[in-house]
Parts: structure tokens; C-alpha cells; sequence
């Protein structure tokens, strides 16, 4: 660096006051180096200074060697969405560094390993070597730990160049490795020693500094899938079948591990629930649509190809009217597409799997409360429609950790629908298991095992009449796809209906949904510093109802935001919605990434000033 | 018959199904009558049968027996996912299903074989006629090697064996029999229904209206002509009592069920199969398909190998009966699993 | 009857005309009887007279022994949708027959096997019963065709009654057993030995006639199954790979026998193709897309369960961008549904088929001519955009006869699409096999075996760049998303247009496609006796394009009509055309059967007048 | 090594492909070089091989062999259909294609046996690590029972024998190897280049991140202590000349291959398996899984099977360059069959 642009840097730096818990970290790694227990301890520890936080790890379809970056946003005000550019940059791998240091912006921040010694030409920002290998090599590390805890060293310099309290971080490490003393020293070892090195070789250059707040107090930080795999066990699920596939694995990761913990049944250590890894997922499906038959609540944890898979039962269980939850944890497709990255492209799928005139209801966490409650609601929708539900989360949501206030026990007893037992079978005298009795197209079902003799009935996907027997009548037909279109009316009402946000008076109106939600929460933001106004509905869940209508009709233009490239929900309302198709404007956008506040708000500024 | 009463004081009609659509003679409504029979006989309480099938003539056939059944028609090919599904969240059905060589031979092949491999509890029946019937007579995977049909043409590709799949992958029962021999049907049924596991029945089963030429092996003369039993199979229910004395010592095998039945067996083939030897069974198996003998009997049985619920460590009242206490943690337990996530102390 | 009741027929049948050549018969039998040798003998009769006929086989999913309904429809006007209505009963069925016989309106006409001794309890119809058993009896027939050649019977006596010349019946049965002498003589006798009877016994107490026209020369009779077969054959298909399933099975058979007969290398006796059924449908569409990739001209024909089990690979193939082509003969779903009836339900399912944001272009032929030609067009445009096209044609087309006229050859070479030779390489110096060149979204391709080092390319359903490296980078997504779409643009214009039919001035439009065509050329003419002109836009295929906008802006209500339960496709058009959707009435109906001028036309009406 | 041209005048780096992005030392990886190195040997036409592959880290690999050669890496499990295809489409094709245990056993166990009883022309490959290594480390259909791993708890299903599987789908050529072993996956994958049919290969193929614990029979250090080959293999190419004199008589068994080839097989076990008997290939197999047996070599060959083209009698030239008007008949023929149709002469 010549001294001309050491000073330019100097006067940059020297001109802005310091940042304080605004910025983003970017963390640059080698897949399969082990980087995340650095990248949480990270978080956590920053989170636990009562700062809020979020994390996203984009990561490849790869077990070891490929580009791996972990973002750590660290926003006073509380955003969560993902901003595209960060701060401080920890360049860990050599094949993306010069890249990745390209896109620091003019005063950012690059740690990395010393003894690459590359050279530092960029003037506008700060580097700052670590001794990496040295600290490893002092240490007591095994050799075969070594390149794992190497992390460790990252960990440290921050600590002390962002003023991150070394406590946080080892209750942080503490955490993940669920007390084992060993681990948390060894690496807290290292920690201590990076952050000590820090001190007293490191003049700090930059403005970033993290300070303690009191925003997380009484908050966690969780994932997704444990959310939603928590959801469940406190929804009673019975019967789990699944077949591996990212990213929704780690869901049944969470289940097997809540499930043996918290539904062991005391009495005789047996288990309450069964957790099956079949062949794929033609049979998770079949297995869980048997088991709802019979009775159990059932689910499923899959992704696109899965779903794909899934069509042909979908379709099963739609007509014989079988309780089931799939939860997809959305990737990009189409077909393998980008495994590891995040979508929201399957929604048209979900709603209208399997063949003929088929529909389904879809619950749309935007969030690990929700992910937690529709973990639970949805078994209960489930057994209430005697239907399948799809709950569409996706990588974003499921895979990185999210705050959270703690998870509200469910508000209402395990709801197990319309069923009848051997008692109302004899004081009925009998039942049909596809009449409509009460007008909302649920009919009741008796269960397998039901003890009377005219508990039976004959569940099949060919065309039947109310009492389940076999029928080709075009009546019949008729009559039972108008009844499954009550049904389907019904479950318009007992989904979860849009969370709204509106104002009177004000033209412009935003819908997205799921994950989606972050960016709109913080563009709106922007927007009104911008001047803009505008109203948000949040979906939470399809079928549409008069809720969307009416906020459809109270604005002139209405924003459907999402993560996808065809804006499936934009036509889904243009379907449902004919007379009012012409306020929406579909903003979609997909590239594996979530959606960012500057993505959207400036789509938004262009059409509207 | 029909008016006696069994041990659970049903009759024999107690049992039946709606009239059967498929066409006359078709060897699926004799193993369908079989079914009746044993069921009746067994005494088994109609409540805690399933009948589970896939789609094909065969498959329609649950819904021409056992009436007071609970029934599920499911996909071609993928009633082993619903009998997983099913058995698990209720252990204490007694789950029987009914496929076809093409159902299960062709497109459920993988299904099938992971089921064996989980140990399903189940009876399973292929009604194995060489073709697919409901869709008009298109060779099945189970087709003879060369043989020729109307429409079909000549079958180019070679079978495969069903009893043989079963076995490579690991399955604790496996039978043969032939719809046009009503008493091993039976008895083997009865024998199928004692076992707890996967319980695999191929039967040749024929198709009357496509495939009942005599050159065809699916066929009644062949058959009739050529069948092989391997024993003479009397099955003895647990509450009787059982004298092997009666028999010739080392002829008769007495194979004790799970249920505390037993399977007398009276060998008639002159290895004198033992159908608890696996590397025997399959032998036996690939022999006969080599010098293409039609062997039927009980080729094969495990009683060691573990059910699914036995796997997944079940408690032993049905998931789906469990009361909701049992299958929602109260509010204090969520109230800790939140505490340990909690910042900040 | 009552001599009271009887003069009240006569006074009935009296009063009216004779009518000629504008009349239905239902033949009412029993599944497996052999029924359809002798109707479509009469069907081909009549036709033969030159007079226009159409008939509907309505079967159940069953082998033998359930009931099974057969109309002949003779039209003067040469009308050929479904009419609810029958005039003429043969009632075969003994079940069936008081329902069949109930369902006769006043002065029709009811044959029936005179040995049911039934009574004859409706005094404004007109009872022949036939001495089947008799006639039986008294023939040479082996006793083991007995039951199949009684059908002759009842063609025999309507011969006589109808005035159907016996030569012309002599000739189809002639054609429908190949010249197979034995069978034509020993079925003949019965009809000649019917027909005298009838002569001889039968006092004519009914109005209906055939009288020769001139209105069917030089037109064929033909299934759609045959019919897209033939189109195959034509349009070079090299690789079928097929798993049965109803109602696409026959056209397999067709394709096995067309290609047989006009395919076969006269110097070798081998085979220029490979048809192949496999163990599945996911085998057979995986089969048709390896074969297509390398190369071949590839087919599947399927039904709905059979698309359900396509969805993963049908992704693949629109990712990886391989040509086949995949027919799809439409039943009654959701799930198994009614396998031997018909419907439009899966217009969405093709065109959506996949996860993620997948789209395919669909051709949906009306009639046995379009079957035909796009038999032999959905292998060029696969081969054109390298992508699957689906033809969707559906129960009623696949499996009933129709009247055509000849079908036209082929008016284009053979494309090919966009492939490069070892030549092509060698001068371009190599490709980028996901380059868009000409800026039609369509890039170039290089087929196994091309002997050039630099002609080979890897596909894959991973994230690719343009030259088909495994890319996760969000750039190469989106622009190779944006480049599908641009394909899927393109595809808007090589694809079949809309047919129209449009005068000035009229403000009331209808918008249908596939065999529902029949159904709304019958009622435009109804409407317009009642005073209600319509104009009228077919659709040929999807994706829409910029005619069916302007058909819908030029129009101030526009009927969609279909078979189908959702208005799959008018919920289409307002997808696409959210800023014209209030001008799309859905008009949606299934029940298995082919809709009917009577309730279309009624319906219109009701909202019309 | 690497710039002796090969009989077609290329360089062993003709055949490489794109840098492998797998774990350094996974099993695969070594497979990937054997190919390589045999298809420089044995002078391939880069242009005439194609390499599919299904979903996992194994069929990910067919991108790091043989660049010059069309690849298609296709779906979970489905890799057989695709080979059904393009192997129809154009025979000329010489097909290799790559599956892993969880890719073949599990979800496409189905497909993998149907393809097998058609006899896809394919040199078919299992890289078997008893795990799903993509999706970090579940068990698959071949896992060892009772086996334990981190992640995936223990392991409670008896495992399937891929060659087993084979074998009673009636395969032509079914061989195991160990991915150690690298001579043994050399020779044994030029027979199976020369052999036309489903040429099954089984490779363990150690998972180094997930399963290479030292109990599990999949990892190297098992494999490398336990491994039994059958016979010492050597691949004689048609244009070298053969001597068995050399070799003592009855221990050295030459089979001859379709194109003229010879494997050699020089026989270690003590049983002397002969490769051409079905029924002791099954045996063989199904006692070393009773006994827990690393049985290695050349298990089973039928050079009588037809392939698919063969029994589909196509023409000699591929389908997909056969010229238009080979495959689209003249307008007189289309005018010939309407007239048959057309009303009324
Ligand atoms: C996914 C799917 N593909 C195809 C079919 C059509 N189909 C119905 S039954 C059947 C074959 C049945 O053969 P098999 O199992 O041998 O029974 P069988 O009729 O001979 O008793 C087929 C292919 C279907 N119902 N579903
Ligand atoms: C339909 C579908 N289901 C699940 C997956 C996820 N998945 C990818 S690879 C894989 C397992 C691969 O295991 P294996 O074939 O043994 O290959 P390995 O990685 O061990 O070499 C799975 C389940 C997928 N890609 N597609
Ligand atoms: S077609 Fe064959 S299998 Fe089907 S019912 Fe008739 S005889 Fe039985
Ligand atoms: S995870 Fe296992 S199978 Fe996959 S590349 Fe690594 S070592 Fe190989
Ligand atoms: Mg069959
Ligand atoms: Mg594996």
C-alpha cells in the first residue's frame, strides 16, 4: 500500500463515526472444514449480547472442498431479511478470496490467514492478517483436529476487534457441543489465544463494533426444521416416514431426537411414535397415507423431487380422503436444480398435486413460531379435513438459525376430526362414510380396528358412492366432486388466515408469504423513508379467502412478492380472483438467494415514482 | 357350512364380500372363497383384519370377502407403503393384502422388496396369473420366456420369481401354491396368518380369460398337470392338540408358530426340503426354475427375523389409539425444551 | 297394454313423419358379451349409406359381466357430439333393462331377447322383442361363440327395422375380421337369418329410418388411438417405451401394428424402431428421454396415474432440455378415478408437470385428423425446442370411432431441430450447448456418438452455465431460467393456433378445445335458432399466444368450456390474461361422459336470456 | 504414463475428466481413475462411450471421467430408464453408467431389476459404501445390520445383495470388486466393456467421511483385511494372442468375451466357483453372507442372453441416424392406408 492511499483509507475511516451493531459479517470457508461451529458460536454469542442477529449459510451441493459462505447480520433495528453486501469479510478460502474481497465495499474489513500471504491491493480497505497455522501449531491441538479448529482462530480476532464478550462466546460453544468439556476447551483454547494475539498485535482500523443491547432478552435461536420437527411432537405425530433429502433431513434429525426425548413413554421406555426411513419417497407417502388411514398422525419431510414422487398418492389420499401432513422444504428447482439453495417454487405444485380436478390446503411459515405451529396445526387440519396438508416452508427458514420469542403451548386440544367409535356406530346404527351430514363436505370415517360390525368400509381411488361402494354413475361422480369442493370451501375458514397490516388511504399493497416476509417487513421500512406508504397482507396459508379479496379490492395496485420465477402465487390470486386480477403486480424473483429489502424496494420505487 | 358358528360365534357368511365382478372361473375368486374359509376358520375378528391391494383384477378382489374389514384399494404397485403405514400405526391389525404378478412384479417390485426387507406384518398374496389382466392380457414380469399371446405377442424377456425376489431379500415366510389346489391355499393361509412378519404367498392364480392356454404355466391344466407339492401341509391351531407321534418320525416336520400354532409337514418331494434352511430354499428355487418344475409348499420360514413395530420398539397399545396425554407433552416440557434455548439465563 | 293405452301410441306414432337419418340407438350389453363386433358393424353400416354417425362406447372398468352402453348416433346434419337422449334401445342387459327401458322417451322404440318374457309396461313405446335364442338355436354356430354371435341378432333386426342395407353390413363385417371368411359367414348368417325374421314378424310400428346420403364418401372411420398412432408412424417415431394403462393401451397396439406393417426394412426384415413396454411409467418416460437425448424420435403413451409418476422426470427433461414426446389419453381423475370414462382433467397436470417452475408446451387435438397430425407435429416441435411436448388427448377421442376425411401428409421435411454434426463442430471450432445463438431461447445440441472431441456435452437437472459445467453461481440460474423462458416464448409461436370463428359484431364468444369441439359446433347452432350468435375460438394447444387475446378483447363474455370439475383451463387464461379475466365465464362439467349440446346450450342460454 | 498413445492414437489424458469435487480418498474417486485407465487401454472411442449416472456422490463422478464423452447425470434411482433409451436409440453406444448403493438398492431397486431382465447393454457400476454419502451419512439398503453410525443410530434391517439381486433377475454378467483393489476393478471393467448386456459391477467403495470405521464392511481398512478374491483376473484384448498352456490346466479358466476378448481367470478359492453356473453363483453368494464373506471376482457371466436391440431385432444402424426417409414412409404408403379406411370404394 503506498501511503497516498494508506491516507485515503485514513481519512475515510477517520470521517465516520463507528458503527455499532449495523453490519454484516461475511464468512468465506471450505465445505466440510467444519466451519459451523465457529459461524454459530458467532451468532449465538453476539445474539446473547442481546444484539439482534441472523444467519444464512449458502452452501453447495457438496460434502468437502467447495465454496461455502456464512453471512452473520448483525442489525440493531432488528432486520433479519438478507443484504447482499457485508462488512467484514473472514476470507478462509483461498479460491474465492480475491472475489470475495473484490465485492467489500470502500472502508470493509478482510481477516485472513497470514501465511497466504497475499497481496493486500486494495487501498479503501482494512486487512487484517491472522496467524492462523501459528496459533494452530502453539496450540495443543490433535493433528487431526487441527484444520477443524483452525475456525477457532477467526472466532477469537473478532472477539476482540468487535468487542464480543469471550463469555458469550464460550457458553455459546458450550451450547453446541452440549457440554462436553473437552470439545468446549479445546476450542475455547484457541478462541482465547486468537483473541489475545489480537490484542496485542492488531491496532484497529475499522468503525465496527458490536455493544450489548437488551433486544434478544428472553428469545432463541432456532432453525426451521426443529421448529416445525418440535411442532409436531407437540402435535402428537405417530408415524414419521421419509426418505433422505435436503434440506428437509435435518427435520427428521430433529424429530428422532425430540421424539426419543420427550415421547419415550415413561412406564416401559418404548416409543410412542415411529420414525421409518423407507426407500423413497413413493413410499414415505404410501406409508404415511396408510397410516393416517389407520389412524396414526402421520407425516412426511421432503423437497421438490419428493414431491414429484409424492403425485400419484397425493391423488390417493385427496379422493379416499386420508389424513396426512407433507412438510416440503422448498429448494431450487426445477428438477435437481440448486439443492442447497432456497425457493419458493413449489407452491402450484403442493396445491394442485396429483392428476384430475385435485386440490390441497398449504400452510406457509414465514417463521420458527409458525414453523412450530403449523408443526402442531397441521395434524390437526389434517384429521379435521381428513386431507392432506402441505406445510411449504423452505431452505431459508429451515435450515439457518432464526430469533424467536419462546414457542406458545398449542391453544386447543389435539383435535382428531370427525371419527366414530364403536359406541356412536351402535347408538347410529350404522354410518356412510362419504355422506355429507353436516353440510360442510367432512364426512365421518371410522378407523381400523374399530370394534363393530359395521364399522367397516372400503377405502379406494376409483369413483364410489356415499357408502363407499364402488360406482362408475355420472351422479355419483358429480355429487362427490361437489361435496369435495364444499370441503375444500370449508377449509378456506380453518386454515390460518393472512396476518394484515393496513392503514386507510393507502393505495399500494404488498401480499408475499413464507420466508419472504423479512424482506417486505424492512423494504416497507425503506419505503416509508422514501415516502411510500404501503399496506401488507401476509399469506399463511391456501385456499384464499375473503380476507385477501377484500384487501385486493381496498387497494389500486397490490405487490406479490415472492422467490420464484413465475410468481406462482401472482396467478394463483389472477385464478382465484378474476375481477381484481388486474391490481396485481407479480414481483418474483428466484436465483437460490433470498430476496433482499434493495432487491424489492427498489423494484417497487421504479413502478412507483 | 355357514351356519356353524366358530370360536368367536361368527358364521361362515359373517365373512364374505360383495359379489364378485371379476369374470367366472377366474382362479382370484377361488383364493378369495380360500381367504373366506380361513378367516372363518381361524376364527379371526373381521374388526382387526385390513384388506390392502394394489390395482389390477387381483387387487379388486378384497372387496369380495370379509365385508366387516376395513378395505383400502391403494396405487398400482404401492400397496406395501400403505401396509407399512398402516400396521404401524395400529399393531394389533391383522393385515392381509392382495396383489398381482404385475403389481407386484412389475411396477411394485421395489416396494415389494423393501417391505420384506422391513419385515412388514402382513399376509401377502400375489395372485400370479403371468399376466395383466385388467388392462387385457400384456405380459407381466412373471410371463413365460417365448410364450405367445393374442395381443401380446411373444414374451421375449425372461420371468422373474417372486418367491425367489422374496427370499434374496431376506423375507421370513415364503410359499407357493396354485389357485386349483383349494386345501394347501387353506392351509397355508392359516399357516401365513400365525406368522408374524411378512408372510409371502404366490399363487398361481389363472387368468381365464387371457392366459388359460395349456402351454401357458399360469394356466389350470398346466397346473393341474404339473403341480409338485413339496409336503402335505395340515396347519393345527394353537387351542388343538398336536401328535407328530401319529406320523412317521422324519418325515413329518412340526414348525411351531409364533401364534403357538403349528405346521405339520408331511414332505413329499424326494430332497425332503427343509424349509428352514434358506440356502435350501433358494436352491430348491433356482432348480426349479432351471428345469422349470412347478414346486409348491412352504418354501421358507424365519421366526427369528423382527417385525416393523417389533423394530421400531412400539408400545404395545396401537399409535392410533394412544391417548392424546401420551402423544402431547403437557406445557411443562415445552416450557423446558424453550428454557434450554432461552437467552439469556 | 290396454287397447286404451296402445291406440294412444298409435296416435303417437301416427301423428308424426317418418324420421330419417336423425336419431340415436343405444345398445345396452353386458362387458365381455362381445357386443362391439356388431356395433360397430352397424355404426360402419350406416356410415357407409353415406350417412353421417358417430358412436360412443361407455364401458365399465371391468373384464366381464358389468353393464356397458353403446350409442349410434345418425345425424343428416352430420352433428356427432354426445346426446343424452335414445330413441332406439336394444336392451341386452337384462339388469339394466328397467332403468334403460325408463329412460325411453314417448314413441321409442325398445328391442329386447324375447325369451325375458318381460312385461311391457309402457304403453308410448314401442316393444320388439327379438327371438335371440331361437335364432341361436336354429344357426350352425359352435355352442362355444354362442353368446358372442347372439349380438348378431339384434343387427339382423335392426337392419330390417331401419332399413340398413345388408350388403353394407356384409362389407364391415368383412373389414372387421380382416376377410376372415369363417368368422364373416358364420356372424352373417345370424344377421341375415335376424333380418328375415323381422321381415317375416315384425310389424314396423316406429318412424326411424336410414336412407342412403351422399354425405360420408370419401371419408374414413377411425379411433384417435389409431389415429395419433398412424400420425407417429408418420412423424418418424424410433423409440416407444409404454406401461399399459387404459384408455392409451390401444394405441400402443395401433403403433405396434402400424409399425410393423409399414415400418419394417424391406432389405432386412428388421426393425427401423424399438417398442418397448417397460416395468412402469417412470421407466417408460425415463426411457423415452435417454432415447431422446440420444437421438431417437421418442413416444410414451400414458393417462393421468401414469403422468402423476412422469412429474420428476418430466422436470428433468424440460431442464436438461431432451425432445419426446409424451400422449396423454385423458380419464376421469382424481386419483383411479373412473379409468374407463372421459374427461379434460389434467390440462393443468401436463402443463405444469415438474417442481420448480416448469412449463411444457400442449397440443390438444379436437379430432381424429388433428390426432393424426399431431402424432407427427409433437415430434418435430420436441425436436424443434428440445423440450417434451405433451399431447393430451382424451377417452372419448382415444377410444371411439369417428368420421374424417382423409388424412393430409405431412406439408414439412422431418425437423430435426437444432442439432450439430461432427462437420458443424469442426467448422464452428466447438459449442456451448445452453447458448442462446438466435435469441429464440432454443440453443444448440450435439447427439451421442458424434465423432468430433469437442461435440460431447454432460446434461444434468444440477444448475448448469451455458456450457453445461455444474454451476450453483445465482447469475447462471437466473439467466438460464430467463433463457426458458424466452424458449417457452418461442413455443408460443411454433405451436398449433387457435382455430377461429369470428364474425363482427357479436359480443358473446366461446373458447373450447379437445373433443369438446363436437359438443360446441352442435349448440352454436342451437343458439343461434334461439337467436344467439357466438363466435367461437378452438384452442390447439398451450402455451396461449397473442390470437386468444385478441379473441378475448374483442369479446365482452367469453364461455370456457370444458370437462372437466376446476375450469382448468379458463383458471389458465386468467393466469395469462389477468387484464381480460372478467370476461371469462367458466363453464365446467364432468361426470365421465362427453359433454352434451343440450346442457351447454342450456346453460348459455340461462345466462344469456 | 499419460503420453503413450493408446490404438486409436490417445492419450490417457483424453480420457480424464473436470477436477472431482468428492472428499479426497472416497472410494469413487479410485473408481474414476480405473475407468479412465481402462478405457485408454482398452483405445475406447471417447465419442462413442456415454456415462449416466443417477443422484448422489457416486453419480456425481461420471463428470470427472472421460470428457470427451456425452454424459447424462439423471435422477435418483432412474439411471436404468435412461439407459433403456439411449442404448435403444443408438446401439452403437458403448453405455457406462455409475449408481450408488442408497441410487440402486433403495430407491431404485425396482428399476435397477427390470432393467437387468431386459438386458441393457451397460456396463453398470454400484459404488457401494453402505451409506447415503450426499445427504451425509444415512444408512442404505446395503448397509450392515446392527451397524451403528453417528447421525443415523443402528442400523435395524438385514442388508441386500446387490449381485444376489442380480443374479436372480436374471443378469448376464454380475461381478464384485473392492475399490481397493484396483487391479481387480481394472480387469474385471475391460470384461465387462466386452461384454454385451448388463454387465453388473458391485464396488465397495469406501465413504471416507461417513463410513469407513473400521467395523464397517464397507470401509477400506475391512475390505483390505477381509477381502477374498475368487480368482486372479487377467483381460486378454482380441488382438493379443492367448496362451492358457502357460497357466496349469484346470486352474486357469479362459472365457471367451462377445468381441473376441478372453478373461482369464485363474482361480484362487477353494472351491474353484465356476462363473458360468448359475446356480453356484447364487450359492456362492448367498453362503458368503451366511458366513460374512468379502468374496471378490467374476461371479457370474452368460454370454447367451440377447441384449434389448437384439430382442427388439432392430435394424444395424442406431435408430437416431437412421435418414428420413428410413423412418417417415412415402406419401403413397400413408395414400395406401387410407384407402383401406376410406368410404366406399
Ligand atoms: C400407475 C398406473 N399404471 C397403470 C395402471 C393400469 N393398470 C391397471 S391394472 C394393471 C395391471 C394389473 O396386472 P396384475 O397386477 O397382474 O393384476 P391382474 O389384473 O392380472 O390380476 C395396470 C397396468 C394403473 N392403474 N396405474
Ligand atoms: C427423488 C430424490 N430423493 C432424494 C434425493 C436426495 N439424495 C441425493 S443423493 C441421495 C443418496 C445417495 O446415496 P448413494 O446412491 O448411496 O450415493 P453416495 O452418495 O453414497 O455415493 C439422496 C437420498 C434426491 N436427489 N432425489
Ligand atoms: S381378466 Fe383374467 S384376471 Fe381379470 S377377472 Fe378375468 S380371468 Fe380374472
Ligand atoms: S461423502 Fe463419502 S461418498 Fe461422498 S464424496 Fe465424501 S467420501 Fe465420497
Ligand atoms: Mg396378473
Ligand atoms: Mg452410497
Amino acid at each position: 500500500m503506498s501511503d497516498v492511499e494508506a491516507s485515503a483509507l485514513e481519512s475515510l475511516l477517520v470521517e465516520r463515526e463507528p458503527i455499532i451493531n449495523d453490519f454484516q459479517i461475511m464468512i468465506a470457508t471450505v465445505n466440510g472444514s467444519g466451519s459451523q461451529t465457529a459461524n454459530t458460536a458467532l451468532l449465538r454469542s453476539i445474539f446473547r449480547m442481546g444484539v439482534p442477529v441472523s444467519g444464512k449459510n449458502i452452501f453447495p451441493s457438496n460434502i468437502q472442498g467447495l465454496p461455502t459462505w456464512f453471512t452473520v447480520r448483525v442489525s440493531k433495528d432488528g432486520y433479519i431479511a438478507r443484504r447482499e453486501d457485508y462488512h467484514i469479510l473472514v476470507a478462509m478460502n483461498r479460491d474465492t478470496a480475491t472475489e470475495d474481497i473484490r465485492k467489500l465495499p470502500p472502508g470493509g474489513v478482510c481477516l485472513y490467514p497470514q501465511e497466504w500471504k497475499i497481496r493486500e491491493d486494495r487501498a479503501d480497505i482494512v486487512y487484517y492478517p491472522m496467524p492462523v497455522a501459528e496459533l494452530l501449531e502453539a496450540s495443543d491441538v490433535p493433528a487431526n483436529l487441527k484444520s477443524y479448529v483452525a475456525n477457532m482462530v477467526y472466532l477469537g480476532v473478532l472477539a476482540t476487534l468487535l468487542d464480543i464478550d469471550l463469555d458469550e462466546i464460550a457458553f455459546s460453544l458450550d451450547f453446541h457441543f452440549g457440554g462436553k468439556a473437552k470439545a468446549i476447551n479445546m476450542n475455547m483454547g484457541l478462541v482465547k489465544a486468537a483473541a489475545e494475539w489480537a490484542l496485542d498485535n492488531l491496532a484497529k482500523r475499522d468503525p465496527y463494533k458490536v455493544a450489548r443491547m437488551d433486544k434478544t432478552q428472553g428469545m432463541l435461536l432456532l432453525d426451521g426444521n426443529s421448529a416445525g420437527a418440535l411442532g409436531a411432537v407437540f402435535g402428537g405425530v405417530t408415524v414419521v416416514a421419509w426418505y433422505p433429502i435436503t434440506p428437509s433431513t435435518s427435520m427428521i434429525d430433529a424429530l428422532n431426537e425430540y421424539l426419543r426425548d420427550l415421547r419415550t413413554d415413561p412406564a416401559t421406555g418404548k416409543a410412542t411414535y415411529a420414525v421409518i426411513q423407507v426407500e423413497d419417497e413413493i413410499g414415505a407417502i404410501g406409508t404415511v397415507i396408510g397410516a393416517g388411514w389407520a389412524g396414526a398422525r402421520a407425516i412426511t419431510a421432503t423437497s421438490g423431487p419428493g414431491m414429484s414422487l409424492m403425485s400419484e398418492f397425493a391423488g390417493l389420499a385427496y379422493f379416499t380422503e386420508v389424513p396426512a401432513v407433507i412438510w416440503s422444504v422448498q429448494r431450487v428447482g426445477p428438477s435437481t436444480g440448486l439443492p442447497t439453495r432456497t425457493s419458493q417454487g413449489d407452491v402450484l405444485k403442493a396445491y394442485f398435486l396429483g392428476h384430475g380436478d385435485t386440490k390441497h390446503p398449504v400452510l406457509l411459515p414465514s417463521n420458527i413460531e409458525e414453523a412450530f405451529e403449523f408443526g402442531w396445526r397441521a395434524l390437526d387440519l389434517a384429521d379435521r379435513l381428513q386431507t392432506l396438508i402441505f406445510v411449504l416452508s423452505d431452505l431459508d427458514l429451515g435450515m439457518n438459525l432464526w430469533m424467536s420469542k419462546p414457542f406458545t403451548y398449542p391453544d386447543q386440544p389435539l383435535d382428531r376430526g370427525k371419527v366414530l367409535s364403536a359406541e356412536d356406530l351402535e347408538r347410529l346404527g350404522g354410518f356412510a362414510r362419504y355422506r355429507d351430514v353436516d353440510g360442510d363436505g367432512i364426512t365421518y370415517r371410522t378407523l381400523p380396528g374399530t370394534d363393530h360390525p359395521r364399522a367397516a368400509y372400503f377405502a379406494r381411488g376409483t369413483g364410489h358412492d356415499e357408502n363407499a361402494f364402488y360406482s362408475e354413475r355420472p351422479e355419483d361422480w358429480e355429487a362427490n366432486m361437489a361435496r369435495l369442493t364444499r370441503k375444500f370451501n370449508t377449509a378456506r375458514q380453518l386454515v390460518p388466515g393472512p396476518v394484515v397490516d393496513q392503514a386507510d388511504g393507502i393505495p399500494v399493497g404488498i401480499i408475499a408469504y413464507g420466508t419472504t416476509d423479512a424482506c417486505v417487513v424492512e423494504s416497507r421500512d425503506r419505503l416509508r423513508e422514501r415516502g411510500l406508504k404501503t399496506n401488507y397482507l401476509r399469506l399463511r396459508a391456501l385456499p384464499l379467502n375473503e380476507t385477501t379479496r377484500d384487501f385486493l379490492a381496498a387497494h389500486e395496485r397490490v405487490y406479490v412478492v415472492e422467490n420464484n420465477t413465475d410468481g406462482q402465487v401472482a396467478n394463483l390470486l389472477r385464478m382465484e380472483f378474476p375481477d381484481l386480477a388486474t391490481r396485481l403486480i407479480s414481483l418474483a424473483h428466484a436465483d437460490g438467494l433470498p430476496l433482499t429489502p434493495r432487491w424489492l424496494t427498489a423494484v417497487i420505487l421504479e413502478q412507483e415514482l | 357350512m355357514g351356519n356353524r358358528l366358530n370360536l368367536i360365534g361368527l358364521d361362515r357368511n359373517d365373512y364374505k364380500g360383495r359379489p364378485s365382478t371379476l369374470c367366472l372361473g377366474c382362479g382370484h375368486n377361488s383364493i378369495s372363497s380360500q381367504i373366506i374359509q380361513v378367516a372363518y376358520e381361524l376364527s379371526l375378528d373381521p374388526h382387526r383384519v385390513i384388506k390392502l391391494s394394489g390395482i389390477g383384477c387381483s387387487s379388486k378382489s378384497p372387496a369380495y370377502f370379509l365385508n366387516r374389514s376395513h378395505g383400502f384399494n391403494g396405487l398400482h404397485g404401492r400397496m406395501p407403503a400403505l401396509a407399512t403405514g398402516a400396521t404401524t400405526a395400529n399393531r394389533d391389525l391383522i393385515a392381509v393384502g392382495v396383489s398381482g404378478d404385475g403389481d407386484t412384479g412389475s411396477i411394485g417390485l421395489g416396494q415389494f422388496s423393501h417391505m420384506i426387507r422391513r419385515n412388514v406384518p402382513i399376509v401377502y398374496i400375489v395372485e400370479n396369473n403371468g399376466v395383466y389382466g385388467l388392462t387385457k392380457g400384456q405380459f407381466s414380469a412373471t410371463a413365460d420366456l417365448g410364450q405367445e399371446l393374442k395381443y401380446a405377442g411373444v414374451n421375449e424377456l425372461p420371468p422373474i420369481d417372486i418367491c425367489l425376489e422374496a427370499l434374496v431379500d431376506n423375507a421370513s415366510f415364503v410359499a407357493r401354491s396354485f389357485a386349483g389346489d383349494a386345501k394347501q391355499v387353506r392351509e397355508l393361509l392359516k399357516a401365513a396368518f400365525s406368522h408374524q412378519g411378512t408372510a409371502v404367498l404366490d399363487i398361481i392364480s389363472p387368468c381365464v380369460t387371457f392366459n388359460n392356454h395349456e402351454s401357458s404355466t399360469k394356466s389350470y391344466p398346466y397346473g393341474k398337470a404339473h403341480e409338485e407339492p413339496l409336503q402335505d401341509i395340515t396347519y393345527i391351531p394353537v387351542y388343538d392338540e398336536i401328535s407328530i407321534e401319529e406320523h412317521e418320525p422324519g418325515v413329518v416336520q412340526a414348525v411351531e408358530m409364533h401364534d403357538g400354532s403349528h405346521v405339520m409337514l408331511k414332505k413329499l418331494d424326494p430332497n425332503k426340503h427343509d424349509p428352514t434352511d434358506r440356502l435350501a430354499a433358494i436352491t430348491l428355487l433356482e432348480e426349479a426354475r432351471r428345469d422349470n418344475l412347478f414346486i409348491t409348499g412352504l418354501i421358507y420360514i424365519d421366526r427369528n427375523r423382527r417385525t416393523l413395530p417389533e423394530l421400531c420398539r412400539l408400545v404395545d397399545e396401537p399409535l392410533a389409539s394412544l391417548s392424546d396425554e401420551r402423544i402431547r407433552p403437557p406445557r411443562e416440557t415445552l416450557q423446558a425444551v424453550m428454557n434450554k434455548l432461552i437467552c439469556c439465563d
